[in-house]
C-alpha cells in the first residue's frame, strides 16, 4: 500500500477508520464528531463512512459521555470517545478515575474497560480560555490509567492503533497546535507503536531533551541551534507520559549525562518535576550537572494575545541547554 | 449436613434459576405489555403504585400471574434470608469480625421485587445497598460479604453473573447501566440494565447526565431509586424541591412512576413492565420506590442523632415483611411455625457463608499490583518487589 | 464630535441608567404580582408565551404597561447596536484584527428583553453569547470586545457593574448565579440573580445541581435557558429527548416557562414576572427562550456543514427586528429613514468602541503572574523574573 | 484564655466556631454538617450555635456545593464548605481548577473567591473503598489554588483560622487518621499559621526528613529509631503543598546535605517529585546523596484488609533514611 503524506488530523482520522474497519466494537463518539466531524475535523467523513450506529453526537456532558463509555466497555465495546478540549475533561475526571482506571484492577480482570479517550490538549493556537490546556500530569498521577501524546502525524496513528487495541484504558491527548502544521508520510496499512515505550527521535551525546507532544519540536529546533555551537543534543520523545518509560530515560541520561525536560504545562507538580526526580534518584553520581526544567509558568494561560508569553519554546531550551552546559 | 462454599454458591443460583426459569422465562414469553402501571400513574399527582399494602389486603386484580403463593413464598424466604445475613453482619461487625457495612433492612421488597422481574443475562448496576437484588441475581454472597469485610475478592462475581460490584461514589454508576445497555442494543441483544441508587443520588450530575443520554438514546434501561427517605442524614425533603422523584423522568422525556418500594407485588409488577418496554425498544424508564431504611446508614452512623423514633416506627409498621406475612397467612403458608422453621434453616445457611467468609484469605502483596493493567509495568513490578522486600525486612 | 473611550462608557451607561431609573424603577413599585405567565401556561402542553408575533402582531391586553413605544424604540435600537457590534466584530475577525467570537444574532430580543426587567443592582451571569445582555446592565462594551480579541482586560468590568465575566466552560455558571443570588438572600438583600445559559448547557450535570439547589433553597435566581436550537453542530432534538427544556424544571420543583425567546415583549413581561416572584422570596424560574442562532456558533465554525439553509430562512422571517419594525411602524416610530438615520448614529458609536478597543494595550508580562493570588508568590516572582530576562535575551 | 487539650476533630471545630463568631460572612456547609455534625463530628454543634441559616446539609451534590460556593464567595461571603471524602472531590474539580482558581487572575482582583474546601483525606483508619484517597499533588498542580495540610491539632487550628481569612480558595486537607489519634494542648485565643510556610519541627543535621500530614507522625518515629543508630534528623512540615515554601526546604536541606520526602499519594507524579526536582536543581553541588521519595505505591488504595501493605510508615522511612546515609 502507498503511503499518504498526511497531517496528523489526517493520520488521526486514518487510525479510526483502519480500526473500525476491522473491528466492529470500535464506536466514536463525542460533541460534535458525527454530522460535523469534531471542531477539528478529527472525526471527517467518519459518520458517512460507518453510520450513525458507529460515530454519532453526544449530549453536551463530558461526564455523560465517559461514564457511558465506562459501561460499553465493560459490556464488549470499545468506544473511542472524544472530549472536544482537554480543559473540560475534568468534567469526566471522577468517572475516569474512579472507575475507569479501577475496574480492572477490583475485579481482578473480571470487567474491563477497554476505551480511548481522545482530546487534544496546550496551546499555540491562540484558542479561546479554558481551550489551551496540558493537564497531563494529572491524569499521569491517577493509578491505572494510561497516558499517550503523539508528537507526528506517523507516530499519532500508530499510537493510536495501539490505544484503542489495549485492553486498558488510555487518554490520548493531541497536540492541537500540531494538528495540521507539519505534513509527513504515512503509511496506509496499519502499524502499531506501543504504549509505554520513549523513542529517541535525534541522536546526541551532550545531552539528552527529554520532551513529548509539541514541544519534541521545539527541542528540535533548539538542537540546531546548539549544534552551531558544537552541543550535540539526543531527544528523547516521551510518547507515553503513564507509565513512563524509566528504562528509556534513565538509557539516554546515563550516555549524555545532562538532561533537560521541557512541557507546556505548569511547571510546579508537572510531569517534569516526575522526570527530574527519577533522573536524579538513579543516576545522581553519573549526572554532570543537574537536569532542570524548561516548562509552562504556574499561571492560568494567558489569552490569545500573549499566549506567547507562556508557552515554552526553542528559546527557552537553547537558553537551558547553554545553563547546563556551562 | 455440612455443605462447602462452593456448593453453597451453586445451591444458591440453582435455587435462583430455578424460581427463574420455570416461572419467569414462560411469563415473559407472554407478552406483559398490557402497560398497567407505567405513564398511568401520575408522579405529578403522587399516584403510587400499591398492590400489597401495609396491612396485608391486596388488589386482586393487580396480583401478576406468575406470583402466584407459591412463588410469593420463595421470594419472601429469599427476603427473610437477607434480613438475616444483614443482622448476622452487623453482630459481626460489632465484634470486630466485618468492616464498616450499609444495611438493606427495610428495603428488601424494593431488591427482591424489582431483581424477580429481569432475566439472568440482564445486568443489574448497583450502588452499595443491593445484597438482595445483587446476589438474587447470582453475585456470590460470600463475595459480597467479603467487600464489606475489605477483601478484594469481593470484586469479582463470575464470569456469568451480570452484575458490577459496588460502586460507593454516589449517583455515578446509571452511567455505567446507561453504557452497558446500550451496548446490547446495539448489538441488537435483548438484554437490559436495571441499574440501583439511592434518593441522595438523584442530586449528583452524574444521575442527570444517564438519565440524559438514556432518553436521548432509548436505551434499555431500568432506573430503580430506592428512595429510603435518607441519604446518611439528610431527608428526602432537603434533598430536592420536587414532590417526588418519579417525576424527574418528565425532564428526560420518558416515564417515571411512583411505586410503594415495601409491596413486593407492585415492585415485580412495574419493574416487569418497566423491562418489557426497555426490552421492546421502548426505552428506559425511573422506578421510585417509596421505601425506609430501618436501620443506621451504615455501621459507623447513629440515626438517633437526626431522626424521630416514632418515625422510625411508622415506617417499622410499613415493614414489607408484615403485610407477606398476612398475605401468606390467608394463602394458608404462613405461621408461626413455618417462619421457626425457616429461621432454622436459614440460620445455617447463614452460618455456611460466614465460615466461607471467615476462612478466605486476604489478597496478598502481589495482588494489590497485578491487576492493574493487563500486563504489569515495569515500575509496578519494581514497587512490589520493594513491598515484598519491605515487609520481609519488617519479620 | 470625538468621544473618548471613557466617555462613551459613561454615556452608555447613563443611557442605560436613564431608561432603567425612570421607567423599571417606578414599575418595580407598582407590585408585578399579577401572575399572568408563569404556573399558566404549561410547558408539558407546550404553551409557550407570546404577546408579538412573527408579523409583528401583537396581544394589546398582554403588553406591559411599562413598554410604551417611546421604551421599546429605545430597546429596539439598543437591539439593533448589539447587531451592529456584531457584523462589525465579524468583519474584523475575517480581517484578522479580532479573535474568535460567537455571534449574537437573532437572540437579541431574548437578551434586551430580559435585561431590561430586572434592576441595576441585580446580577446577569452570563455564559459566551450574552453580548447584549451584559453590556446593558452595564459591563463596557469595549472591555467584551476585548475579551474576544485575546485580551484579559476584557474580563474586568467596574466594581458598580453586577456582571460577571465570561463563562466558558459550557453549564458551569449557572451554580454561581445560586451562589450570587443565594448569598443576597443570606443578607436579606432584595437583589436576584439571571443567569443565561443554551440548550447545549442543559446537559451538563452542573446544570442539574444548579437547579437543584436553587428549588432546594428557595433562591432569588432567574434561569434563562436561550434554546438556539443548536450546541455547535448538534441540534437540541439530539441534545435532550424531552419536548421542551422548561419543563425539565419540574425536576426541580419550580416553575418553567416557555417564552418565544424572539419576542422582546414575552421575554421582557415574563422574566420580569420571574424577577418579583425572586425578589418576594418565592424561589426560582425557569425561563425557556425559544430562539434561533441565525449565525454560525463561532467565528471558527461553518453552519452550512450541518444544517439546511430552508431552516435558517424559516427562522429568518421570525428575527425578532422584522416584527419590532412591524409593530414600531404601526406606532408610527418606524420607518425607513429612521432606520437609516439609526445606523448611522450607531455606526459611528461602533466606530468609537472599536477606536477605543483597537488602542488598548496587551497584557504585560506582568499582568500574567500578578493576579493570581492577592499577594504574588516567590515562585511566580521567579518565573516572572526569568519570563522577562528571556523576553530581553530574546529580543 | 486557658489552653485546652483537643483532638484535631475538636480544634478545627473550635476554629470553625471562632471564625464564624468574628464574621458573619462565614458559613458552613456540605453533605451532613448540620445536624448530624458531619461524618467525622468536625462540625459538631455548630448548627445549634450558629443557627440553620449559617451552618447547613447541602444536596448530594459535590459540584454543587463547589459552585455554589463560588458564586457565594463571589458575592461578600466566606463559605467553608466540607466535601466529605477527599475521593469525591473530583465531582467538583472542574468547579475549582476552572472558576475558584481562575477568577481573581481573570478578572484582575475585580472578583474574588475567598472560600475554603474542607475534605479528609488519606488512608489508616480502614475506611471504605473510595474513602482514603491522597490527591494534593493534582490540586497542587492547579494554577491559582492554595493546598495546605495540617499534621497536628494545634496546627489545624491556626492554619484553618488563615485559610478561613485568606483572600484566596484554600483547600484544606485533613489527614483522617490523625483525626482522633493525637491529642495536643490548643489555646483557645485566635492565633494563626501562616499559609505558604513550611516549619521545622525537629532539629537535626544529618537528614532531613519532609513531609506533611500524617507522614510527620511516621517521619518522627523513624527519627527516634535513626537516633539509636546515631542518625540525626531533621524535620520539615511543608503545611501548605501549594505555593510550596521553596525557601524552607532548600535552607534545610543546605544544612543537612541530605533529603527524603513521604507522601501517602502515589509515588508517580505526587508532590514528592517536586520536592525532589526543586532540591537537585538547586542543591545539586551541595547535595551528598540524592533525594529519596517513600510515597504509597502507584496502585489503587487497597481496600481495609490490606491497606497496611500500601500506607508508608516509620519502617519504610527509616529504611530510607539508612540507605541515604550509606
Ligand atoms: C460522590 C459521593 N459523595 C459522597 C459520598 C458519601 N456518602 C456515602 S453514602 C451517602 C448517602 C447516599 O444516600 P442515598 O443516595 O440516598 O443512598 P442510601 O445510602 O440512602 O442508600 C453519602 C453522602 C459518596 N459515597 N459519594
Ligand atoms: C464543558 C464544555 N464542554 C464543551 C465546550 C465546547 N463548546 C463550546 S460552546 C458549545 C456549545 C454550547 O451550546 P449551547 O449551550 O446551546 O450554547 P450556544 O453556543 O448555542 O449559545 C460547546 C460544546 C465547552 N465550552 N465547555
Ligand atoms: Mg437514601
Ligand atoms: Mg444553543
Amino acid at each position: 500500500m502507498a503511503n499518504q503524506t498526511l497531517t496528523m488530523v489526517q493520520s488521526i482520522n486514518l487510525a479510526l477508520r483502519r480500526e473500525m474497519r476491522s473491528d466492529p466494537s470500535v464506536i466514536v463518539y463525542g460533541q460534535d464528531v458525527g454530522v460535523e466531524g469534531g471542531v477539528f475535523r478529527v472525526t471527517e467523513g467518519i459518520q458517512k463512512e460507518f453510520g450513525e450506529q458507529r460515530c454519532f453526537d453526544a449530549p453536551l456532558a463530558e461526564a455523560g459521555i465517559v461514564g457511558t463509555a465506562i459501561g460499553m466497555a465493560i459490556n464488549g465495546m470499545k468506544p473511542v470517545v472524544e472530549i472536544q478540549f482537554s480543559g473540560f475533561f475534568f468534567e469526566a475526571f471522577s468517572q475516569m478515575l474512579c472507575h475507569a482506571a479501577r475496574m480492572r484492577n477490583r475485579s481482578r480482570g473480571r470487567f474491563t474497560v477497554p476505551m480511548v479517550v481522545r482530546m487534544p490538549y496546550g496551546g499555540g493556537i491562540k484558542a479561546l480560555e479554558h481551550h489551551s490546556e496540558s493537564m497531563e500530569a494529572i491524569m499521569a498521577h491517577t493509578p491505572g490509567l494510561k497516558v499517550v501524546i503523539p508528537s507526528t502525524p506517523f507516530d499519532a496513528k500508530g499510537l493510536l492503533i495501539a490505544a484503542i487495541r489495549d485492553p486498558d484504558p488510555v487518554i490520548f491527548m493531541e497536540p492541537k497546535r500540531l494538528y495540521r502544521a507539519i505534513k509527513q508520510e504515512v503509511p496506509e496499512e496499519d502499524y502499531f507503536i506501543p504504549i509505554g515505550k520513549a523513542a529517541v527521535v535525534q541522536e546526541g551525546k551532550d545531552i539528552t531533551l527529554i520532551a513529548y507532544g509539541s514541544m519534541i519540536r521545539e527541542c528540535w529546533q533548539a538542537s540546531q541551534e546548539a549544534k552551531k555551537n558544537g552541543i550535540s543534543c539526543e531527544i528523547l520523545d516521551l510518547r507515553t507520559i503513564s507509565p513512563l518509560d524509566h528504562e528509556s530515560i534513565l538509557t539516554t541520561v546515563k550516555k549524555t549525562g545532562r538532561a533537560i525536560v521541557v512541557h507546556e504545562a505548569p511547571r510546579s507538580f508537572g510531569a517534569g518535576a516526575e522526570v527530574s526526580a527519577l533522573i536524579h534518584e538513579n543516576l545522581f553520581h553519573t549526572l554532570k550537572s543537574p537536569v532542570l526544567r524548561v516548562t509552562g509558568f504556574d499561571t492560568i494561560m494567558p489569552l490569545p494575545r500573549t499566549e506567547n508569553y507562556y508557552n515554552p519554546n526553542a528559546f527557552r531550551v537553547l537558553k537551558a541547554i547553554e545553563l547546563v552546559m556551562k | 449436613m455440612k455443605i462447602k462454599k462452593y456448593e453453597f454458591i451453586l445451591i444458591c443460583i440453582l435455587w435462583h434459576k430455578y424460581i427463574k426459569f420455570t416461572i419467569v422465562a414462560k411469563c415473559s414469553e407472554i407478552l406483559y405489555s398490557l402497560n398497567m402501571f407505567i405513564n398511568k400513574f401520575d408522579p405529578l399527582k403522587k399516584q403510587m403504585v400499591q398492590i400489597l399494602d401495609a396491612d396485608g389486603n391486596h388488589k386482586e386484580d393487580l396480583v401478576p400471574a406468575e406470583l402466584t403463593p407459591e412463588v410469593v413464598k420463595k421470594l419472601y424466604e429469599q427476603m427473610f434470608f437477607y434480613r438475616m445475613v444483614d443482622a448476622r453482619m452487623l453482630k459481626m461487625q460489632r465484634s470486630g469480625r466485618m468492616g464498616t457495612f450499609a444495611s438493606i433492612e427495610g428495603q428488601e421488597a424494593a431488591q427482591i421485587g424489582s431483581e424477580f422481574a429481569i432475566q439472568k443475562t440482564d445486568w443489574i448496576v448497583p450502588a452499595f445497598r443491593e445484597i438482595a437484588a445483587m446476589c438474587a441475581h447470582g453475585y456470590p454472597l460470600d463475595k459480597y460479604i467479603l467487600y464489606w469485610r475489605g477483601n478484594e475478592i469481593g470484586s469479582t462475581p463470575p464470569k456469568d453473573v451480570n452484575v458490577l460490584p459496588v460502586s460507593v461514589p454516589v449517583g455515578s454508576q446509571m452511567l455505567h447501566a446507561v453504557g452497558i445497555s446500550w451496548a446490547s442494543k446495539m448489538r441488537a441483544e435483548k438484554t437490559i440494565a436495571l441499574s440501583y441508587f439511592g434518593d441522595g443520588a438523584t442530586s449528583e450530575g452524574d444521575f442527570h447526565e444517564a438519565m440524559n443520554f438514556a432518553g436521548v438514546y432509548k436505551t434499555p434501561t431500568v432506573f430503580i431509586c430506592q428512595n429510603n427517605q435518607y441519604a446518611i442524614s439528610t431527608p428526602r425533603s432537603k434533598q430536592t424541591a420536587s414532590d417526588t422523584l418519579a417525576q424527574k423522568a418528565l425532564a428526560y422525556g420518558f416515564p417515571g412512576v411512583l411505586v410503594d418500594g415495601n409491596d413486593l407485588f407492585a415492585m415485580y409488577a412495574v419493574t416487569k413492565e418497566a423491562a418489557e418496554r426497555a426490552r421492546n425498544g421502548e426505552g428506559p424508564t425511573l422506578i421510585e420506590a417509596q421505601t425506609y431504611r430501618l436501620a443506621d446508614h451504615t455501621t459507623s452512623d447513629d440515626a438517633t442523632k437526626y431522626r424521630e423514633q416514632e418515625e422510625v416506627d411508622e415506617w417499622r409498621k410499613k415493614d414489607p415483611f408484615i403485610r407477606l406475612q398476612k398475605y401468606l397467612y390467608k394463602k394458608g403458608i404462613w405461621n408461626k411455625k413455618y417462619q421457626a422453621k425457616l429461621e432454622e434453616d436459614l440460620t445455617v445457611r447463614v452460618d455456611e457463608v460466614m465460615t466461607a467468609v471467615e476462612s478466605t484469605p486476604d489478597q496478598t502483596p502481589d495482588d494489590i499490583f497485578d491487576y492493574h493493567y493487563a500486563e504489569i509495568t515495569q515500575s509496578l513490578k519494581e514497587q512490589k518487589a520493594y513491598l515484598k522486600y519491605i515487609l520481609k525486612q519488617q519479620k
